[in-house]
């Protein structure tokens, strides 16, 4: 265990900066998101304050170029003899340049638990076969230093997951970090970790194990205070499918929902991404970028959309979060951020969907 | 200045929208009367000045116009009596909007020109390529964003 | 995907000369949907055309690019030539590399850039093309005149006699226009009534003419062949089938005597009363009364008029009435007038009543004018024995105060007026400064040779710098000699200016309303200089005379009966092919919000409740719904639609993205 | 409150209306969520407090295509928006049952939260609540002047009257004590480079999650100009940095003339982007060079962009 001041943060950061990219929670125009570390950006607060899209982008961007295809005129005079110059099948070659991968490393530091829980489901999904070589390379080469969440917020319910906020060394991070009064206490987990923290030896203090016990111990009695962090998933999980699919409660709850992405963009663990072309000046660049399953045309086919009325995306969004995807990885997709519960237009989210199944169960089960 | 300095020198892309019925027939009256000004405009034709949506003046920026040019009639002369008023009022707002985000404002541009005016079609194209050559590249349109 | 062809012409040496023709034949032959490139000298020609038409059968092809001159000029030409070979000619574009690249840029390099540049946009927006099939509608067998001088006069009788019915709306209270107000006429010294007047007495007999005179076009709407035109008929405060035109209210008007009233026909060299005819050869013979000077309408007393007439015909009581008529064509033939001449002070036109404008000289020596033909000074009724004729006043003038077009005219009319006086008072003494005199016609300049030789009238080359009237009546002369390279300082006794022409006033009103473009001197511009001169770009609209640029009689004759074969051309047809490049509305992204319908210029916008099906859609919905017929294409409602549902056939949202972004590439 | 839910809970039971849009409870204190009721024993979760800021008349495009009549409550700013979309013939005006609900102004929850986390409680915020509201966390209490609260819009609130309803309940209070253009006028001042700068600034943080089109009762097509294929100009993604910045202009131009500046786009930012900053600079522009024009406050009225006279200045000069 090693621990530094708070108020020397500055320099750690400028010195892991130095040898590899560092991204972190960065204040800018009021918002604190994830962004990469130049020197003088604004670190006041990153340490309390939520970001308002989680760390995904660092492994799995908004935006990603996949590959070029490039398409060459062969100018006539070096054309082979005998060759005919009109001839379109000869004279043009087409040339595919993929995207280089991700081949210098890189540390995210400031990740909560919720959002390194978030990581370790996108891995079920882009680590298993058939493997996504671009988020592969990310991957392998960041550094997660995960932060202990000081001060949960109200819309927080990681613990309904079985995510410890206050010790995130149990969690896939490479280093674990507690806020302990004015210092931030240090303690590498992983090989990734032990480098990292090798670099940066100089600057850090050496701490026991203890020091940390108090600043665990306050956040756990801080989570059983929050309001939704009694949740029960009774109900929910796997093999859940028909009990849940043709129930009335989704047409009951759906009216307000917009149909609008920020649910799903801010969410930790949506992996859903469009695939599109983009002319450039001598062919096209294919990429990829996130999709929203509450847009009209996600999943856009031939024959249109097939979940047509907004019902039937509200419903997909959940039931993917909490039973499509358990019942594939056998692990629930939501970690529990809060971050839908902060930011939808509507106040409608998962919280409140769980609540109302949870309602029709206790009417249900009071007139039956 | 010498030929190789003109190859490196700064050549803006400029596209330039007229208006079927006089525009149009002013640009082709500065051809055949051998007016000259540089290659960079390109010219569409549109049925009318009304026709020209926002969309295709930002397209254009977005794929790398360094200036956009909208040539239309004279108001009162507009073929189709009331095309070019609607232009005049979508154009004056929309190049506001632009100004208001920081674009130079000598990127945009509209002009009236009659099918007889030949001579002024040429001096405006001269006089705007002169202007977007001296702002340069058309960065800020490009990049508003600090992401990569 | 489509199958294309590009085929680039060298137009000679036009394009040939500055871009690399075969290098962008070379260059587009790889862009997406190309299977087929080709070049030729000539691609408008008739060679040309079979060797595009060839190229389409062999290579089946669905799109043509034509790399050319502009497709204002050839664009129908390649058009037709595509149907010809079957292909539908809206799958025809071409790019302009002529005019808008081969003839303005010199550098090779930079214009064989560009054409490839124009080529790879035409191509792009091809390969979006659709076939568009020609809408037909119906043509009111009617034709209008605007104007009834000698342009309109003629053009409605042309017409007239190819059997079709014809109105010519005159603001003046008479038919007959500037050449009533003349003498003789050149070069035939013809007297201008003589052979004016027959065709006017045709014309109000012609039964295939109405003639609405003392009226104003209020407003056109509608397109080629279904114009709907709004006429003021201003009360004359005459009935007219009652009337017998005997003339005795004239008479007996009692501001007839006082002398008031300038009489505008006599360019206010005499007067006249309230109640009048123009002219005695006034057609139609029935007076007007002028209500802004005529007694009884100003303060209620006289009446004199309605009481001596025979027939009864005076009614104080007649308002404006205000028809609407629907016609298949119109000719503008509104004509001309001399320039104001306020602002050129130097020649004492103000100051002096013996410094006249050519048109009052025409009046003075006409036997109907004031002076009953006899040429006098207007200051002293003497007949002069010297006088001074100047050219070029206001024309050929390179400051705002003038214009800047020689008036064709005044040259030919001015050695009329030497020979005329030379031949009645053979020892008046004339001389005539001019800048060139400019004789273009068949006997013009033999014409002017006489007035030289045979009247040895005296014609100084050089320009007159001022007029001084002298306290003794007579007009001092300062100008300069260029040929002897000497001042004059010359005496005389009148001074005759050969005043510039321009277009009526109220045209650019009248062009306006017909949506007709217009130059910056007002005159009507040409749909093109050489091709279609008496043809406004707007269809269904035909110039006449004076109003498309300055010309003499036998000119304006001659393109009256040009632009009345046209009209009878546009008549004849039952249906009319119509613009297929109009607005369509896609019902599955119509909000039916009416915006596109506060901006048609056409009301070809309205408004129903349709089924509308698609996936997870199934409801009745207002959606918008364009009326082909009415649909000019002007785009204005496509670009006011928010979700892009109003598309414009031929100039789609994609096509024209897809220009900019080829050009961009 | 009560007096509103047992007028509501009489119109649902007496036939008058068919369903009830207006607020559910949510299952914090700040958040009530925009809900159909449409029996009148679920009115029981009915709230209407310094929360309910959603404008509801959106939803009344698809509520107004079913059976019967619908009451909806509409705050003062909300019925400019309603008159849009009357004359836009996407509302059927007899089936809609307008509540005029009386407004003090919109509190904005990322103004309170603001060094207030672990919120359990907030008390005082009703129609007819205290001047300063209790914030109870499990970190401690707090009191905030409501004033201090107030959402953006409420600063230049549009007057206390309502423009369209068959009732009124409750009373409005005009809470306007800033300069409509005063945000505007300070960007219009600065120079070029200072402008750029702030647009990146805030446009950067954009995450194209269409919260502000899908929210925007003026942005009401059926299908996006961004979704269809019509222009060819779909947008998932920030691919390129022109991208948002284009998707924001021509957002703003779709709706210049009929945007009532209702600040809903603001409000939901998930970035807290101003985006009412470029809506109004429109509306300014449009005052300025046109002729003073309140989108939604006179249905008849023809919108500046589908109108013109011939004086228009020419888009050179700034007039």
């Amino acid at each position: 265990m090693y621990k530094i001041a708070i108020k020397d943060l500055n320099t750690l950061f400028s010195k892991i900066a130095e040898e590899q990219e560092l991204i972190l929670p960065i204040k800018k125009a009021g918002q604190y998101n994830f962004g990469v570390y130049e020197e003088g950006c604004d670190i006041d607060g990153i340490l309390t304050n939520k970001t308002v899209k989680s760390g995904k982008d660092a492994f799995f961007p908004q935006f990603e170029t996949l590959y070029n295809v490039r398409k060459k005129i062969t100018p006539a005079d070096e054309l082979e003899n005998g060759e005919e110059a009109a001839n379109t099948k000869i004279r043009t070659k087409l040339t595919i340049e993929a995207e280089a991968l991700k081949d210098k490393d890189f540390v995210i530091f400031g990740m909560r638990a919720c959002d390194v829980k978030g990581v370790e489901v996108l891995d079920q999904v882009f680590l298993t076969d058939p493997v996504d070589n671009y988020y592969k390379a990310r991957r392998e080469h960041g550094i997660i230093v995960a932060l202990a969440c000081h001060e949960p917020e109200e819309s927080c319910f990681c613990t309904v997951f079985g995510i410890d906020p206050a010790d995130p060394s149990k969690s896939k991070a490479d280093v674990a970090t507690w806020i302990v009064g004015e210092e931030l206490c240090w303690k590498p987990i992983t090989e990734k970790g032990e480098a990292l923290t090798k670099k940066i030896e100089s600057l850090l203090a050496s701490a026991d194990d203890s020091a940390v016990d108090a600043e665990i111990a306050n956040i756990t009695s801080i989570m059983d205070k929050l309001p939704n962090t009694k949740l029960s998933l009774e109900g929910w999980g796997k093999g859940k499918t028909d009990e849940k699919f043709n129930s009335d409660v989704w047409q009951k709850i759906y009216t307000p929902c917009l149909g609008c992405g920020t649910c799903t963009f801010v969410c930790p663990t949506c992996q859903c991404y469009d695939i599109k072309d983009y002319t450039t000046k001598d062919g096209i660049q294919r990429y990829r970028c996130w999709d929203s399953c509450m847009y009209s045309d996600f999943t856009l086919m031939a024959g249109g959309q097939n979940r047509t009325s907004q019902v039937q995306r509200f419903r997909q969004r959940f039931m993917h979060k909490l039973v499509y995807f358990p019942d594939r990885y056998d692990m629930y997709s939501c970690v529990g951020c809060g971050r839908c519960v902060d930011k939808c237009p509507q106040s409608l989210n998962i919280v409140k969907v769980i609540k109302a199944f949870e309602n029709e169960q206790k009417e249900a089960g009071a007139n039956v | 200045m010498s030929m190789n300095e003109e190859k490196t020198e700064f050549r803006p892309l400029i596209v330039a929208f007229c208006c079927n019925w006089c525009s149009y027939a002013g640009a082709d009256l500065a051809g055949s009367s051998r007016l000259s000004y540089p290659a960079d405009v390109k010219i569409i034709r549109v049925p009318c000045s009304g026709r020209v949506n926002p969309m295709f003046i930002l397209r254009a920026f977005e794929r790398g116009a360094d200036g956009v040019i909208i040539c239309g009639c004279h108001p009162g002369d507009c073929h189709y009596s009331t095309g070019n008023y609607y232009a005049r009022r979508r154009m004056t707002l929309l190049f506001s909007m632009l100004d208001y985000m920081g674009v130079e404002n000598g990127r945009t541009r509209v002009e009236w020109c009659s099918a007889a005016e030949g001579v002024k079609f040429s001096n405006t194209m001269n006089e705007f390529c002169e202007k977007v050559k001296s702002l340069g590249k058309s960065v800020r349109l490009g990049d508003i964003r600090c992401k990569d | 995907m489509q199958r294309i062809g590009v085929f680039v012409c060298h137009c000679g040496t036009n394009i040939a000369a500055t871009v690399d023709v075969k290098k962008v034949v070379e260059l587009v032959r790889f862009e997406p949907g190309v299977v087929f490139a080709d070049d030729y000298m000539y691609m408008c020609s008739e060679a040309g055309q079979e060797k595009i038409i060839a190229a389409i059968k062999e290579h089946d092809l669905t799109g043509l690019v034509i790399c050319s001159c502009s497709p204002r000029m050839h664009e129908k030409t390649f058009r037709a030539c595509a149907e010809k070979a079957g292909l539908n000619p809206y799958m025809v574009e071409v790019a302009n590399i002529r005019e808008q690249c081969s003839w303005i840029h010199k550098d090779r390099e930079e214009a064989t850039e560009k054409a490839v540049i124009l080529a790879r946009a035409a191509i792009a927006k091809v390969n979006l093309n659709t076939p568009l099939q020609e809408g037909e509608s119906p043509v009111t067998k009617r034709a209008l005149i605007i104007g009834g001088g000698i342009a309109g006069i003629q053009t409605a009788l042309d017409i007239a006699d190819a059997g079709y019915e014809v109105d010519i709306v005159e603001r003046e209270p008479s038919i007959g226009g500037r050449m009533s107000q003349f003498d003789k006429t050149f070069p035939t010294l013809d007297c201008a009534s003589c052979i004016l007047t027959p065709k006017m007495v045709e014309v109000n007999q012609h039964p295939n003419i109405t003639l609405y005179t003392y009226s104003e076009v209020e407003g056109v709407s509608g397109y080629v062949g279904n114009f709907d035109v709004k006429i003021r008929k201003k009360a004359r405060s005459v009935d007219m089938s009652a009337c017998t035109g005997c003339g005795e209210c004239q008479a007996k008007c009692p501001l007839g005597k006082m002398g008031k009233i300038p009489s505008e026909f006599d360019r206010g060299l005499r007067t006249r009363p309230a109640i009048y005819m123009p002219f005695a050869q006034a057609v139609p013979a029935v007076p007007v009364i002028d209500r802004e000077n005529c007694t009884y309408f100003k303060t209620g007393k006289c009446g004199v008029c309605a009481k001596i007439c025979p027939s009864k015909a005076v009614n104080y009581e007649q308002e404006d009435e205000i028809v609407t008529v629907k016609y298949g064509a119109i000719v503008v033939a509104t004509g001309f007038d001399i320039i104001n001449l306020d602002k050129f002070g130097e020649y004492a036109y103000n100051e002096s009543p013996d410094v006249i404008t050519s048109i009052e000289l025409e009046r003075l020596m006409n036997a109907s004018g004031p002076t009953g033909g006899h040429l006098e000074r207007m200051s002293d009724h003497k007949q002069p024995k010297d006088i001074v004729f100047i050219q070029c006043v206001g024309s050929r003038c390179d400051d705002e105060k003038g214009k800047p077009y020689c008036s064709k005219v005044c040259c030919m009319y001015t050695a009329k007026h030497a020979m005329l006086i030379k031949d009645h008072w053979p020892d008046t003494n004339i001389t005539v400064f001019y800048i060139d005199v400019r004789t273009p016609g068949k006997n013009f300049d033999e014409f002017y040779r006489r007035a030289v030789e045979q009247y040895h009238v005296n014609y100084v080359k050089g320009q007159v710098g001022k007029v001084i009237p002298q306290p003794d009546g007579s007009l001092l002369v300062q100008g300069v000699d260029l040929l002897d390279n000497k001042q004059i300082m010359k005496k005389t006794d009148m001074v005759v200016l050969a005043a510039a022409v321009e277009p009526n006033k109220g045209v650019r009103k009248i062009a306006t309303m017909l949506t007709a473009s217009i130059d910056n001197n007002d005159f009507l511009t040409e749909a093109h200089a050489k091709l279609r001169p008496v043809e406004s770009p707007t269809a269904g609209i035909f110039l006449s005379g004076m109003a498309q640029g300055p010309k003499d009689i036998p000119e304006t004759v001659s393109q009256a009966g040009a632009a009345a074969v046209k009209v009878v051309g546009l008549l004849a047809k039952d249906k009319l092919k119509t613009n297929p490049c109009t607005a369509k509305c896609d019902p599955m992204f119509c909000n039916g919000c009416s915006t596109c319908a506060n901006v048609c210029p056409y009301g070809a916008i309205t408004y129903e409740d349709q089924q509308v099906r698609g996936p997870g859609v199934n409801e009745t919905r207002r959606v918008a719904v364009v009326n082909n017929a009415l649909c000019q294409g002007c785009g204005a409602c496509t670009s006011a639609c928010p979700s892009g549902a109003m598309d414009l056939q031929g100039f789609s949202n994609r096509q024209i993205t897809t220009e900019v972004d080829s050009i961009c590439r | 409150m009560q007096g509103l839910i047992d007028r509501l809970t009489a119109l649902l039971s007496d036939g008058t209306v068919a369903r009830v849009i207006g607020w559910k409870k949510g299952d914090m204190a700040y958040n009530p969520e925009p809900h159909m009721f449409e029996t009148a024993e679920s009115l029981k979760d009915f709230v209407y407090d310094g929360f309910c800021g959603a404008n509801l008349s959106k939803m009344m495009i698809e509520a107004s295509k079913l059976e019967g009549k619908t009451a909806v409550c509409l705050k003062p700013c909300d019925t400019y928006s309603f008159n849009q979309l009357i004359r836009e013939h996407r509302v059927v005006r007899e089936n809609a049952y307008i509540i005029g609900v009386g407004c003090r102004g919109k509190l904005d929850i990322e103004k309170i939260k603001k060094g207030n986390k672990g919120i359990t409680s907030i008390s005082g915020t009703e129609l007819d609540g205290s001047d300063d509201i209790k914030i109870e966390t499990i970190y401690g209490d707090k009191n905030i002047s409501y004033k201090d609260a107030l959402l953006d819009r409420c600063h230049v609130c549009k007057g206390k009257d309502h423009m369209i309803f068959d009732e009124v309940w409750g009373e409005s209070k005009d809470t306007a004590d800033q300069e409509r253009f005063a945000e505007v006028e300070k960007i219009e001042a600065m120079t070029p480079e200072e402008k750029f700068a702030f647009f990146r600034n805030e446009l950067s943080k954009c995450i194209r999650c269409n919260a502000c089109r899908n929210v925007c009762p003026a942005c009401s097509c059926r299908k996006c100009i961004f979704d269809n294929t019509k222009f060819d100009a779909q947008q998932k993604a920030n691919v390129v940095s022109f991208e948002e910045r284009m998707f924001h202009i021509i957002r703003a131009f779709h709706v210049a003339g009929r945007c009532t500046d209702c600040g809903e786009c603001s409000r939901v930012c998930p970035e807290g982007i101003p985006l009412h900053l470029f809506n109004r600079k429109f509306i300014k522009d449009i005052d300025k060079f046109y002729g003073e024009f309140q989108a939604g406050k006179d249905p008849e009225a023809q919108s500046p962009l589908t109108d013109f006279t011939f004086e228009d200045i020419e888009p050179g000069e700034r007039g």
